[in-house]
């Protein structure tokens, strides 16, 4: 299987760009084959990346594997470098499974304008975007894949998506909601990358002045990283914050979130599961991958700021979430909360909060991705995501009311279901911080997360109670309502087993990542 | 090299002959109130550089600009301005009104341009140094050479791109005729 | 004659086009702006070329191409004045905000 | 050194972890892993097959709870005999250090006096009542997803009290939490149930974070999340647990205030009677509400042992509990409030006792209280399921009847009170004792009154239940055999279960109670009676006997003085008791509404208004700036600057679509600037 070793990775992240291109050799009426061609390619992509995660070595996890280095732009010394440890991996197998799972779910949902073609081609493209991104392990790459999902997202949103036309608060404007959204969504990121951008190419510059050559490698830099050799100066100080305006912003940090609840509540069902499940990922393994190892001083300084962000995030989304009226955009404010506790357990700077937010990203994708297709499909029926005019949906559909009870449970942190390893986690993470952290700093950092997640089930209690129980209101009486269909079913069901499968067995998850971030707090902070 | 020393050399007097001229027909291109006035500038400017480009060595290149440039762009430059019934003559309205923040920026990317170069000047030392004398123009041959060897391919798609603005200028400048003046034509 | 000279004098004529690309407002003029931006282009490669003097002449071989580009995008360019001008009757820049949304 | 965790033996038995004179079991032993399992598998197989099945699913639900009882009970009678210790740890997860230590997560069971107590608890009145229910609940509209959740929480329930770490003790914990959420919830159409079901988890969860912060606070101390660990290090006063051991204490009893419906987390519990009747017997009464009773007897070494500062807070929050709350039980109209009142106020007894340093005089009273109480409920729901109604102004004349619910129910009551000889009296009386010898007099006296206060609500609720003159509709009569079997199942271990810890008494090979739930990897060192303190049981009993004449004198078995005396309405004391303290307006009205309302809608509107503001302001600005630097000043440039200003007055403020102006050269110039300072950015940073 040395082709395997050595192509495996390679095939994961363009295989879907292949199927994209594919597509278009597909005459655009016929609509079945299109749904295959994207179906296999995704299909087999998802199984090359359940295959590499059979094959990997868990024992050394902490090392990259499927390592493929070759030269590829020798002028500025870019390669084309990738692979795959154990951070890496859970994500990787996540993003390649959750495409899947929405191209099933594509099958017979498509918003207008109807254009299949196209879709799937958007799906595809953003699949090697985000593949690509959990592989690279060289900065050019990297920034090239981090930034190719923002495209195929712009367009997802902003010609599928929601049509209504909203008035935005202090602008004063009534605008249409896919449009604003999509912009917001571009600019937003683009903002962050740019600065992003810079602070790769200032690690870029200045670890010539240690290696002799300048160089964009991942596994070098983290080496100079090892040592310090980025100091713990203003210049250490400025790339560590613009990566971090880069990487927060993607997260989404508070206060760098405002565009995605806008996003999330304009984007098709699909665009919604991939934005939460996957994309959101992106900034927060980046702080794994890229800032922390290789600038672990400014890390440090910097953690009690993030740890901030981090808990101000947990509580102002859950209070938000609480004032919402409008289903989607109630789960993407549980979103920022969530993605609030990931960034809790990296701000600590340690082992377990590392962990932590490594199986509170996986949860998070598959929890808040089941929900995103849940609201989809709960809008495609009633038309509506006004929680004011839904009720009594465990009496119209009970399957769909018994797998958004369940889904709502387990974003609520349930033990037993994969919500709960996270939030513990980082709780566990940011009582006891990397020594030299504020303690006492931290442990309120711990009360107030724990504080949230009271918030949390409260404001998912309370939308399950409007949207699940109670009487249907009157003027569905006379509407047909159909129950989970079996693309739904087949779209979910691996989703639901994953969430119990983790919930109950965390170590496939933590099997990959421990070792993996064991080695990563110690090379990074030493001890 | 101090100011006197560099006053002194014969080549830069020629050079400031030059270069004087340029930017003032460069201001002149950017502020005239009358269109063919300005392109008329453009042209003094694109000669100056021209001049330049021949105390640089650079004689072949020299001529392309003069061939392809005062040649034929400005005279294209012209025929625009005739047929879109430019107001040829002094024109009041040729600018925005409020020109100072364009103003802001460009003295803003002379500065930083400025800035850097004097920067990097410092910092390496080399700027300073003479460049080779005058006299040894390239040979013309070498340009030929790398066209057709290590440039060829970006020679190759330049070409292309040149046919299909040629195309392109056809296709967006002709004027669709009405039925009724298609069959005059074929009558014609 | 030292680099910098030529290389000041490329800012001082690039500064002089973005202020000219960005105060005009007939098209006609905008145009002309951009050529002045791209000699000062050609200034500066061909002050490079002579200053590091490479065999094969990189310098000149880019200035060319900048030049053949130069004129594509002039008839590119006055064709579509051309073609506003004509739906429009207008040759002012600020007209054409069609971009808008 | 860094795998330590995965050397230690995963099975600790007897003599491997210091368990001196315990049997590691056997078969039974071995396999009890089996009980913790079956009813999820039941569970979902009734979600999935229940539907088509001809019980629709309640079949499935009994079997597994018969086949969990068979285990339980011969663990139970095993355990008599010789104490058994058998702890097994599987690790589902590695996942960091804590000083070079690897912590680990590990699902597992234990098997020691303790649990085998409560797994025969819960499996014996799980049974009863699963059985019960079937009678109960025919005709329901939802009967297979009943059964579906009753075995989800017996499962949770069981995996809580086999947990042999703080992992899995969370895991089971928030199980049953959802399954009382799933079960008061069951008629879910009404509102008012599913507030209550919203109510109860919310609670819960309030609690929980003490829980999970105890937790996160004592593991790291630890290395690890094993009961067996902490038992050993408390035991051994460890120093490393000493800096938290009284903050990780309050912090897990925090956690029990909630489940165990402690003052002032008690709120949910009268609410939760929403819940069929089954569902509150099981949950609500025996079981599920005991919880909490149980982390604090399988985490007593570190109480007793170290957190001693904590223990008189605990006291004091139990017997406020167990003497303020009771009385609430006075007002009651609503048959299952009384039984809820009471079942809060018999916690405080259990939970005071634990406190004060009875570890076995706590699990006794659970232990007789699960019978008594859970017979109490299904007698209600027999009554409930024969008039109709709820409230006993429904009720009255019901003893001829329903004789068999009548004497039963008669029988619970009694016990309840603290009659001798049934099995109330004894557990009550070893809590007194406990109280008296560890210092608490005063607490002693109070909770003798507590007895007095609730032989008295128990006379009422019989008096006006069963005595006077039937005031409903309709003809009611005994319920079928299903239901009463139970009932005489239950009645039995009520009259018989004090025996089994009389001071002083061993019943040979067997032993007594105290012996049996002793078996534990350290010696609890807990204070046992040595006979009968005749005195304090005297006091006790007067309490009792005072309390029912009381009772019986103001609820004269006619129905005129039944209704006259209930329409009895103290001033101040009416009020105060009919709006339970007004603790729950405080809470609705001081916490949840104005979180639930004006501060979310507040962060809500910073979210649209102040941050969003920033950035639609910031789009704004770049666009007025472009419309400055182009040269827009003239009639469009006024008008922008205009609205820009008028942002600031409560107008239109920017306008994020002005940078979408459709001009080029805005475009143009945007770019030039933001090349240049991407420029200078970029050298400064080099």
């Amino acid at each position: 299987m040395d082709w395997f070793e050595s192509a495996g990775l390679s095939l994961i992240v363009f295989l879907p760009a292949a199927g994209a291109l594919a597509l278009f050799a597909v005459p655009k009426a016929r609509e079945d084959a299109q749904k295959w061609v994207a179906l296999l390619t995704t299909g087999l992509t998802a199984v090359l990346a359940v295959a590499v995660a059979a094959n990997f070595n868990y024992g050394g996890s902490e090392k990259f594997q499927f390592e493929v280095s070759q030269s590829w732009i020798p002028a500025i010394g870019a390669r084309y470098h990738i692979g795959v440890d154990g951070i890496s991996l859970p994500l990787l197998v996540l993003s390649a499974v959750v495409t899947v799972l929405a191209v099933i779910y594509s099958w017979d949902h498509w918003e207008e304008p109807r254009n299949v073609r196209g879709f799937l081609a958007l799906i595809l493209l953003l699949a090697t975007g985000m593949n690509g991104t959990f592989v690279a392990l060289d900065l050019v790459l990297f920034f090239i894949f981090f930034e190719l999902v923002l495209l195929p997202m712009y367009f997802m949103i902003g010609i599928w998506g929601d049509s209504a036309k909203r008035r935005i608060p202090v602008l004063g404007r009534t605008v249409t909601m896919r449009l604003y959204a999509a912009i917001k969504f571009f600019i937003f990121t683009l903002f962050g990358s740019a600065f992003m951008l810079l602070g790769f190419l200032a690690l870029y510059f200045r670890s010539g002045d240690f290696l002799g050559e300048n160089t964009f490698d991942i596994p070098i830099l983290i080496a100079l990283g090892s040592q310090n050799a980025f100091g713990s100066g203003t210049f250490a100080f400025l790339v560590f914050g613009a990566m971090f305006l880069g990487f927060a912003v993607k997260v989404p940090m508070w206060p760098f979130h405002t565009w995605l609840p806008d996003a999330h509540t304009a984007a098709p069902t699909v665009g919604s599961v991939l934005l939460a499940a996957i994309l959101l990922k992106l900034g927060s393994y980046a702080f794994l991958r890229i800032s922390i190892p290789i600038l672990p001083d400014m890390a440090r300084e910097w953690a009690p700021f993030i740890g901030l962000l981090a808990v101000i995030g947990i509580i102002y989304g859950s209070l938000a979430c609480l004032a919402q009226t409008d289903v989607k955009r109630l789960i993407a404010f549980s979103s920022v909360g969530h993605m609030g506790f990931v960034m809790l357990g990296i701000a600590t700077m340690t082992d377990v909060g590392f962990n932590a937010s490594l199986i509170g990203m996986v949860a998070h994708g598959l929890i808040t991705g089941l929900l995103f297709f849940l609201a989809g499909s709960m809008h495609h029926r009633y038309h509506t995501r006004e929680i004011a005019r839904m009720g009594g949906n465990q009496k119209l559909m009970p399957w769909m009311g018994g797998i958004f009870a369940f889904t709502a449970m387990a974003s609520l942190g349930l033990p037993g279901l994969a919500g709960f390893w996270g939030e513990f986690m980082s709780l566990l993470g940011a009582y006891r911080p990397l020594a030299g952290l504020s303690l006492s700093q931290f442990q309120t950092y711990m009360v107030i997360g724990a504080v949230g997640t009271v918030l949390t089930a409260g404001y998912m209690l309370w939308m399950l109670q409007r949207v699940n129980l109670g009487e249907p209101k009157a003027e569905w009486s006379d509407h047909e309502f159909h129950d989970v269909e079996p693309t739904e079913w087949l779209a979910w069901a691996p989703l639901i087993v994953a969430i119990v499968a983790i919930g109950v067995y965390p170590r496939i998850v933590l099997g990959a990542t421990t070792d993996a971030v064991v080695n990563l707090a110690r090379t990074a902070f030493g001890g | 090299m101090t100011f006197s020393e560099w006053i002194a050399e014969p080549v830069n007097w020629a050079f400031l002959a030059m270069a004087i001229p340029m930017v003032i027909a460069a201001l002149r291109v950017v502020t005239s109130r009358n269109v063919v006035h300005a392109a008329l500038f453009l042209v003094l400017a694109l000669a100056a550089s021209a001049g330049l480009f021949i105390l640089l060595s650079a004689e072949f290149v020299a001529w392309v600009l003069v061939l392809v440039y005062i040649g034929a762009v400005v005279v294209l430059f012209l025929f625009g301005i005739m047929i879109t019934r430019a107001p040829i003559g002094r024109e009041t309205n040729l600018s925005h009104d409020t020109r100072w923040p364009a103003a802001v920026a460009a003295l803003g990317v002379f500065a930083v341009t400025f800035w850097l170069i004097n920067a990097v000047a410092t910092q390496m030392g080399g700027f300073g140094d003479p460049l080779p004398a005058v006299g040894r123009a390239t040979a013309t041959g070498i340009l030929g050479e790398g066209f057709i060897n290590r440039y060829l391919i970006p020679f190759e798609a330049v070409g292309f791109v040149l046919l299909a603005a040629l195309i392109g200028g056809i296709t967006l400048a002709r004027k669709d005729l009405t039925p009724a003046e298609e069959e005059e034509g074929a009558r014609v | 004659m030292v680099l910098t000279q030529f290389l000041v004098l490329g800012a001082l004529l690039f500064s002089i086009g973005v202020y000219g690309l960005l105060s005009r407002r007939n098209a006609v003029t905008v145009l002309l702006a951009v050529e002045l931006m791209l000699a000062a282009v050609n200034i500066n490669l061909i002050a490079f070329e002579a200053f590091w003097n490479t065999a094969a002449a990189h310098g000149q071989i880019f200035a060319i191409f900048v030049i053949t580009i130069a004129a594509a995008e002039v008839g590119i360019g006055l064709a579509i004045i051309l073609l506003v001008f004509r739906n429009r009757a207008s040759g002012n820049i600020d007209q054409l905000d069609l971009m808008r949304w | 050194m860094v795998r330590a965790v995965a050397s230690v033996p995963l099975v600790l038995a007897a003599g491997e972890g210091g368990a001196g004179d315990l049997s590691s079991g056997g078969f039974f032993a071995e396999t009890a892993w089996i009980m913790l399992v079956l009813p999820f598998v039941a569970f979902l197989a009734i979600i999935l097959v229940g539907k088509r099945m001809k019980g629709l699913g309640a079949e499935l639900a009994i079997g597994a709870m018969g086949v969990n009882l068979l285990w339980a009970s011969v663990l139970f009678v095993q355990n008599m005999f010789e104490g058994i210790y058998r702890e097994v740890n599987l690790t589902i997860g590695e996942f960091g250090t804590f000083a070079g230590r690897r912590l680990a997560f590990e699902l597992g069971f234990v098997v020691d006096g303790l649990s085998i107590m409560m797994y025969w608890v819960v499996a014996f009145v799980g049974f009863l009542v699963f059985v019960y229910a079937h009678g109960y609940m025919k005709g329901d509209i939802r009967v297979p997803w009943f059964f579906a959740s009753l075995s989800l929480f017996a499962g949770s329930m069981l995996v809580l009290v086999g947990a042999p770490n703080l992992i899995q003790l969370i895991i089971g914990w928030e199980g049953v939490g959802l399954a009382s959420y799933l079960l008061i919830g069951h008629y879910w159409e009404e509102k008012e149930n599913s507030d209550a079901a919203v109510k109860a988890f919310l609670t819960n969860k309030v609690a929980d974070v003490g829980l999970i912060l105890g937790t996160i606070l004592l593991v790291p101390a630890l290395g690890t999340f094993r009961f067996s660990a902490l038992s050993a290090a408390a035991d051994a006063h460890s120093e490393a647990l000493g800096g938290v051991a009284v903050a990780g204490a309050l912090l897990l009893f925090f956690g029990a205030m909630g489940k165990s419906a402690q003052f002032p987390l008690h709120v949910w519990l009268p609410d939760a009677m929403a819940g069929p009747t089954p569902v509150s017997a099981l949950m609500h009464a025996a079981t599920m509400v005991t919880a909490g009773i149980y982390l604090m007897a399988r985490t007593f070494p570190l109480y007793h042992q170290m957190a001693t500062e904590a223990r008189p807070w605990m006291v004091t929050i139990a017997v406020i509990t167990l003497f303020v709350l009771g009385f609430l039980a006075l007002v009651a109209d609503d048959l299952k409030r009384v039984l809820a009142y009471s079942t809060v106020s018999q916690l405080g007894y259990m939970m005071a006792a634990v406190a004060a340093g009875g570890y076995t005089a706590g699990l006794f009273h659970l232990f007789t209280h699960a019978f008594f109480k859970a017979l109490l409920f299904l007698g209600a729901g027999s009554v409930i399921h024969a008039v109709h109604s709820n409230n006993m102004s429904d009720m009255g004349g019901l003893r001829k009847e329903m004789p068999v619910t009548f004497w039963t129910f008669v029988v619970g009551s009694l016990s309840l009170a603290g009659v001798i000889p049934l099995a109330g009296f004894w557990s009550k009386d070893e809590i007194l004792a406990t109280l008296g010898h560890e210092g608490y007099t005063a607490f002693m006296w109070v909770a003798i009154l507590g007895a007095f206060v609730t032989a008295f609500y128990m006379t009422r609720a019989v008096a006006l239940t069963f005595f006077g003159t039937y005031k409903g509709h309709g003809h009611p009569h005994e319920s079928p055999p299903v239901m009463t079997a139970p009932l005489v199942a239950l009645a039995v271990p009520s009259v018989i279960a004090g025996l089994l810890n009389i001071p002083g008494v061993s019943w040979g090979p067997i032993r007594n109670f105290t012996d049996w739930v002793g078996a534990r990897i350290v010696p609890m060192g807990d204070y046992h009676p040595k006979a009968i303190e005749w005195e304090l049981a005297a006091y006790g009993l007067i309490a009792a006997v005072a309390g029912i004449a009381v009772g019986w004198r103001l609820f004269a078995p006619d129905a005129e003085t039944q209704q006259a005396r209930d329409r009895l309405r103290i001033p101040v004391l009416y009020p105060l008791l009919h709006n339970k303290y007004y603790i729950d307006d405080l809470y609705m009205k001081g916490v949840v509404n104005p979180v639930k309302g004006p501060l979310a809608r507040a962060v809500d509107w910073v979210n649209g208004y102040v941050i969003d503001a920033v950035i639609n302001g910031a789009g704004a600005v770049t666009a007025w700036l472009g419309g400055l630097v182009y040269g827009r000043l003239d009639q469009q440039g006024i008008d922008l600057l205009l609205n820009a200003a008028a942002g600031g007055t409560g107008g239109a403020g920017g306008k994020l679509r002005l940078l979408q102006s459709g001009k080029v050269q805005q475009y143009a110039g945007a770019f030039v600037v933001g090349a240049l300072l991407l420029v200078v950015a970029f050298v400064l940073v080099t």
